[in-house]
């Protein structure tokens, strides 16, 4: 299926004014966050008739306010009019006119989005996306990689030119994926599986949020994404499917402070499935869903009581020695 | 021209004291009471935003945690929608349509005493759960399954569902009986076509009412037996469905912004001819469009849906039907501009809030037609360009458009003047604070800052503009209290009011301000869309309005005949407080349930074997003397 | 109730408006429970399900009965109409009975549901059909309510052709709660 | 059909306020009621009998439409009674079908397979 071309059906007039609104929108700074910033081709693809909306119905409204203003400053009561003005009381013509004139625009609006609504769902583009399964959990991302076998959480990595194929569903209530850079949200509902697809375009860091309100911390779920050249990341993944736990102190302090009941480290017998994958988590850049570095000084602050750093967090305060955590810390950040 | 019986000369037969508050039935008096209990509530979902945007003013401030923070924005959305928006208006359609069409009273007067009372027992025991253990934390549309059992243990939402319901109810009374009222008791000559669009959008909302709440109801029961016994209509574990209530509520949820609005188009409809001192232009077109909008408006609920994956052929049904409403609502909005063309407009406040609704009022339908498109909504909802809308709309739109109206019928219902000069301050205020305010929203929605988060990081981009908007409310709150002070202002100490202060052409303005008990001395006849006016200038170049060349004169001082009204009753207090019983029982324990269940059945027996007139009723005219 | 006496706009009194308003008010709120039912068919993940446990005969039975008590109803406003207080209260009487005996079968088929296992808990099929049906019954329940206290007006001797009307306001709604049964029976008993 | 609708309706404007309902005479509400039993047991056979499993929906649809304009129309007096009363109720009844059947159309229930909710 052909995709419209962006630089085809954005005038050129308007493709030059769109950064200058996602300045003021960032209130003049770069911010790495704007819908009107894309990255991928499904977010281009999108602001298509995102743009042509925007100017639609800025020039609606500039031209209907004027005439509201224009009215009431040239119709203004002033000194010496009669008692009553000439009482009109409507024109059908008018009527007509102006009942039709919007209906023109909202066709011109409804074609690009027809067509971005088909081209955007359904089969991407590309015959051999990468699959991704997206699984929500209060307050935090799953994502799993079936085709290499690898689990990571908070933070999604991909390869720059490939399609993505998102299967989003969740464990506890719904939520919803969102990067700006990378095109609209969808939600994971529980019970049920959405798609969405994309196809980053280019290398960088991506933020992404939670986007649907999902109890105590749903301002606290965001998540990073991170596209690399291909090579880049099939070393990333490599990477990730070797790591190997070492067999350390550490390691048997994780044992025994029941973190594996909750949390997962390949080969290991290390499988709990109610908290996030660890395996590489050494790599990671933050912790807690993106909402923190990944710092040892927050990373022990974090062990010592999780609730305290994020509101709600549903992993337990172990009430962890000094020690004891000292020991994770540096067991945690070797992983 | 008309003559202006002072306030004081309206002699109270129901007197004064609190228990002739307790038991009245009078239509006007119970949109006093509507009135003043949705403007303590603005108050206290105001204070609500303010405390939503100090949180926000910086980013990771810790001024109210998480789970307050969840708790404010729900309780400050349905606060704002079920306990301003809606009695606010309620207050307008019970003080003023038996006026504006020529009656004395409601159809069914104690069914009115019924509805204030259940939806006031309603929302206090909404704003009740702040005290037990935590106010409801789902958002104002409480999207299933994050308000089961198992992810909201608290009782909070106990107390949303069970206060919606009740509200509920009494929305749905209310409903039936003002379309009665309009259907039934127009004055003679006052054919559907002749009446005030005021009259004829609240006819379209009370329709909207009846069809829309039913569904929400539905989707109560729904969440009600799934916490309290156990069903599984929204557990996905059991093969339910959270989306089936995202159906459900926005079945109801999207008639509800127009329930919202109309009241607000209809104010706009009836203050800006006034002031134009013209007719409305297109009059049939107006209203049409209002039909129209409520119509659509049952078609397009799923716009609130695109991200929850339907697919594209609902997506592009549901965007279809939702640009279509552009359409009557532009009728409206261009008539509104038509009916300024050519008049000799008259500056006073109901005008400025009026056009002041008009022009902000656009701004949210344009970005309402932004989200109707669904690629660009997947960038935009749940992001603050929703909040962004969703205020427009309410704020530029009906808030303005009610203030429009309270400054327009504040001399009808206290037979006082507001003062103008407070009143254009309040105005300025409010315009530039709801743009400093929400304007800014805008950027934050498409720099991707989602809704409902009480903690930011910084160095996002979203510092600035969520500062402005800080700055913003304040500024909105400033000029509220202007409006506060100015109220208090003018019930003490402000002029008296005469009966007809704008010059205006309806029927209400033919009465003394405040009207007395029996609202029309005569009941009067009507030859045209604009009675009054007829009547003080004459038939003017065109005469498609009105048959005869003949307006409808201003009221006598006293009526010519014996005019009975109804007696004051109990039993619909009684009714209504074994509602708010048997909601609060279900918190408590089966007996309270039963014992509400049974104030309930004997208020509503006692109620429907009282003859309305008893002997002592309110007798008014030559007759009442000889009679009492 | 005085007001009924006034003029009305259209010639239609106060009451009876406002039970055909309150009655397309109640066709979203069967319609949503009627939705929700279909919308759930099939998608129970444990028995009982419809086809198990729906008992065609006795069902048919009571919307016979409940077809019959609407006959009922008609005839007694007729009655009261022409004043035949005789009539009048045997047919009144008829409805009450009728839909008593329409409640009894709702009763028993709850009842043996209930012993075949499926609860309002058991699954979606449960859930559905006893909140849809259970509020038709409650309906049910406000309408011989209702009809029984016109009964003991009647006998009090309160009730002559000039309260026709309260006679003919509930009928109405009695028919209602009727017609929604034509409308269950046909979608949730015969249409598995 | 249009026939006797308007000289009823001719009959209820000399009546004027009195026309309201108690047009049908006891005779037709028994012809009413017979025809219903009959339809609900044509209802009741229908389920039973393998060779009409094809069209059963359209079938009992049908069937069951016939009674219920049936008792609206006589049993409530809708036939008989001012027209605003039947613009009242349609309004209700059209905008419920039409809420039911995109829902059904929504969750799968009806129309082109049934996809993700
Ligand atoms: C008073 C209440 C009110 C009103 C009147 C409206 C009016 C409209 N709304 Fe809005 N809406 C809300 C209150 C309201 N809304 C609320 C509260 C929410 C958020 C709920 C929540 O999530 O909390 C919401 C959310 C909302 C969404 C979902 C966003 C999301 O969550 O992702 C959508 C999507 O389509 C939408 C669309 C519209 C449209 C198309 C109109 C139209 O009716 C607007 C029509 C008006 C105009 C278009 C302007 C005037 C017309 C002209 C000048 C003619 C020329 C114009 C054109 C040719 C375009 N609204
Ligand atoms: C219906 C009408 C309505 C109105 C009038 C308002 C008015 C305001 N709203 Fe409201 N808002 C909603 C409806 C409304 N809102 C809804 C439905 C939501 C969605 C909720 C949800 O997500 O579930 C929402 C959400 C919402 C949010 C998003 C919360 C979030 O997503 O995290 C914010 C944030 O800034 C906000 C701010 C404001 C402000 C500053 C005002 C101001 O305009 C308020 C001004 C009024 C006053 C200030 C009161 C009067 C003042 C005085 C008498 C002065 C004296 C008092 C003092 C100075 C203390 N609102
Ligand atoms: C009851 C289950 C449970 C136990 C036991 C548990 N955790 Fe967690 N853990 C979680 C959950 C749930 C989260 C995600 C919290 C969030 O981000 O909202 C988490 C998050 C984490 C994170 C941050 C991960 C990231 O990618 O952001 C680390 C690190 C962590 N846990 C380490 C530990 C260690 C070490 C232990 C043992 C001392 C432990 N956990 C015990 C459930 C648990
Ligand atoms: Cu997950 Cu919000
Ligand atoms: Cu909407």
């Amino acid at each position: 299926m052909p995709r419209p071309a962006v630089r085809r059906r954005v005038p050129a007039l308007v493709r030059a004014l769109l950064p200058a609104f996602a300045l003021l929108a960032a209130g003049c700074a770069e911010t790495g966050w704007s819908t009107f910033e894309p990255a991928s081709d499904v977010a281009r693809m999108i602001l298509v008739p995102y743009s042509d909306l925007l100017w639609w119905t800025i020039g609606i409204f500039v031209v209907v306010e004027a005439t509201l203003l224009f009215a009431l400053w040239r119709y203004r009561r002033r000194e010496g009019d009669p008692d009553v003005p000439e009482q009109v009381h409507g024109h059908t013509f008018v009527e007509i006119g102006w009942t039709i004139a919007p209906a023109v625009v909202l066709f011109f609006i409804a074609i690009p989005t027809i067509r971005t609504i088909f081209a955007t769902q359904g089969d991407p583009p590309q015959r051999d996306p990468l699959e991704i399964v997206v699984t929500g959990h209060q307050w935090w991302w799953e994502f799993e990689y079936p085709e290499m076998g690898i689990t990571t959480a908070n933070e999604l990595h991909l390869p720059r030119g490939r399609t993505a194929r998102l299967t989003l569903t969740s464990v506890d209530v719904i939520h919803s994926f969102w990067v700006p850079r990378m095109g609209g949200k969808r939600d994971l509902n529980p019970g049920s599986e959405n798609t969405l697809w994309f196809t980053p375009d280019s290398v960088g860091e991506y933020h992404g949020h939670c986007a649907e309100l999902c109890g105590t911390s749903h301002a606290n779920m965001r998540f990073r994404v991170f596209v690399h050249e291909p090579a880049d990341f099939a070393a990333w993944a490599d990477g990730l499917a070797a790591k190997a736990a070492p067999d350390s102190a550490g390691f048997h302090a994780f044992l025994i402070s029941g973190c594996a009941a909750c949390h997962a480290i390949a080969g290991t017998p290390a499988q709990g499935r109610l908290g996030p994958e660890l395996t590489g988590f050494g790599d990671r850049t933050t912790i807690a869903a993106g909402i923190y570095p990944n710092e040892p000084d927050l990373l022990a602050g974090w062990l010592r009581s999780p609730d305290s750093m994020k509101p709600g967090a549903l992993m337990p305060d172990l009430n962890l020695t000094e020690e004891r955590i000292r020991e994770l810390v540096a067991f945690l950040e070797g992983l | 021209m008309t003559s202006a019986a002072p306030a004081a000369g309206v002699h109270s037969l129901y007197g004064g004291g609190i228990a002739s508050w307790l038991t009245t039935v009078d239509h006007k008096r119970v949109g006093v009471l509507y009135g003043v209990t949705a403007l303590f509530y603005f108050v206290v979902g105001g204070i609500e935003a303010l405390i939503i945007r100090l949180q926000l003013a910086a980013p990771e401030s810790t001024l109210v945690g998480a789970d307050t923070f969840n708790q404010l924005f729900t309780m400050h959305g349905t606060t704002m929608v079920f306990l301003v928006l809606m009695p606010l208006a309620a207050a307008m359609f019970n003080y003023l349509v038996p006026l504006m069409i020529g009656a004395r009273d409601v159809a069914f007067p104690r069914l009115n005493a019924f509805s204030y009372w259940t939806f006031l027992f309603g929302s206090i025991l909404l704003n009740v759960s702040f005290f037990t253990g935590g106010a409801p934390d789902a958002g104002w549309f409480g999207y299933a399954n994050l308000t089961s059992e198992q992810y909201n243990p608290g009782m909070g939402i106990d107390f949303w569902l069970l206060s919606l319901q009740i509200m509920g109810i009494a929305s749905i009374a209310a409903g039936v009986n003002f379309t009665v009222t309009i259907l039934n008791m127009r004055a003679p000559g006052m054919s559907l076509m002749r009446m005030p669009l005021f009259v004829w959008m609240t006819l379209v909302v009370q329709v909207l009412i009846l069809l829309a709440f039913p569904v929400i109801t539905v989707g109560l029961v729904f969440l009600m037996f799934d916490r309290f016994f156990g069903t599984h209509f929204y557990i996905p574990a059991a093969g339910g469905t959270p989306i089936l209530w995202q159906h459900l509520f926005w079945i109801f949820g999207h008639p509800e912004v127009y329930i919202l609005i109309l009241p607000s188009f209809g104010i706009v409809s009836d203050v800006l001819p006034t002031f134009a001192r013209k007719p409305l232009f297109g009059r049939p077109f107006v209203i049409f469009s209002g039909l129209a909008i409520g119509f659509l408006g049952f078609g397009v609920w799923s716009h609130h849906m695109f991200t929850t994956g339907m697919g594209p052929i609902a997506d592009t049904a549901f965007a279809l039907g939702t640009f279509l409403i552009a359409i009557p609502t532009g009728v409206k909005i261009f008539n509104w501009i038509g009916t300024i063309w050519g008049g000799h407009v008259v500056f006073r406040t109901p005008l400025y809030f009026a056009v002041g609704m008009v022009s902000m009022f656009i701004i949210g339908g344009l970005s309402g037609i932004m989200h109707a498109s669904p690629p660009v909504d997947w960038q935009q909802h749940d992001s603050y360009f929703v909040v962004a809308h969703l205020h427009y709309v309410f704020f530029g739109g009906t808030v303005m458009g009610l203030f429009a109206g309270i400054y327009y019928w504040w001399p009808k219902v206290t037979g006082r003047m507001l003062s103008e000069r407070l009143g254009k301050a309040h105005f300025w205020l409010t315009m530039i604070g709801m743009n400093v305010t929400f304007f800014p929203m805008h950027f934050l929605g498409m720099d991707g800052m989602p809704r409902r988060i009480y903690t930011y990081a910084a160095g996002m981009g979203w510092d600035q503009w969520n500062l402005v908007a800080t700055i913003g409310a304040f500024v909105i709150a400033l000029g509220m209290l202007l409006f506060y002070v100015n109220a208090v202002r003018s019930l003490r100490s402000g002029p008296p009011a005469p009966a007809d202060p704008w010059d205006a052409a309806t029927l209400e303005w033919s009465m003394s301000s405040p009207p007395p008990e029996y609202n029309f001395a005569v009941v009067p006849e009507v030859h045209s869309a604009r009675p009054l006016w007829l009547y003080k200038y004459g038939p003017t170049r065109d005469t498609s309005t009105h048959t005869r060349e003949e307006g409808t004169p201003s009221q006598p001082d006293a009526p010519p005949a014996r005019i009975d009204l109804p007696s004051p009753s109990w039993w619909p207090l009684l009714a209504a407080a074994g509602m708010g019983v048997m909601g609060s029982g279900a918190l408590i324990g089966l007996p309270v349930v039963l014992l509400g269940a049974g104030l309930l059945v004997t208020g509503v027996f006692l109620w429907a074997f009282q003859p309305l007139e008893r002997p002592g009723h309110p007798v008014f005219g030559p007759a009442s003397s000889e009679g009492r | 109730m005085s007001a009924d006496a006034h003029r009305t706009s259209f010639g239609v009194g106060h009451r009876k408006m406002a039970m055909w308003v309150f009655i397309a008010s109640e066709c979203m709120f069967f319609g949503s429970l009627i939705a929700t039912y279909l919308a759930y068919e099939g998608r129970s993940q444990v028995g009982p399900t419809p086809q198990e446990i729906l008992n065609i005969p006795l069902t048919s039975v009571s919307t016979f009965v409940l077809l019959m008590s609407s006959l009922s109803m008609v005839l007694a406003l007729d009655a009261v109409q022409r004043d035949e207080r005789g009539r009048a209260k045997i047919w009144t009487a008829g409805v009450v009975v009728l839909g008593g005996l329409f409640l009894a079968g709702q009763v028993y088929e709850f009842n043996h549901f209930h012993h075949q296992g499926l609860t309002l808990q058991t699954n979606l099929f449960g859930a559905t059909f006893y909140v849809l049906t259970g509020f038709h019954g409650a309906h049910v329940t406000v309408g011989v309510i209702w009809m029984s206290t016109l009964l003991v007006l009647m006998f009090a001797g309160r009730r002559g052709p000039e309260r026709a009307l309260d006679v003919e306001v509930a009928g109405l709604y009695w028919h209602f709660v009727d017609v929604v049964w034509i409308v269950i029976f046909t979608l949730v008993y015969l249409i598995q | 059909m249009t026939e006797p609708l308007s000289s009823v309706e001719e009959t209820q404007v000399e009546h004027g306020e009195h026309a309201d309902g108690g047009h049908a005479s006891r005779g037709t509400y028994w012809l009413v009621a017979v025809i219903l039993a009959i339809i609900t047991l044509l209802e009741v056979a229908v389920f039973y009998v393998p060779a009409i499993r094809p069209v059963i929906v359209p079938t009992l649809l049908s069937l069951s439409a016939i009674k219920f304009a049936l008792v609206v129309l006589f049993f409530m007096h809708l036939k008989y009674d001012k027209p605003v009363l039947t613009g009242v109720f349609l309004g209700g009844l059209v905008v419920a079908t039409l809420i039911v059947l995109a829902l059904m159309l929504l969750f799968g229930a009806i129309g082109p397979g049934s996809h993700n909710v």
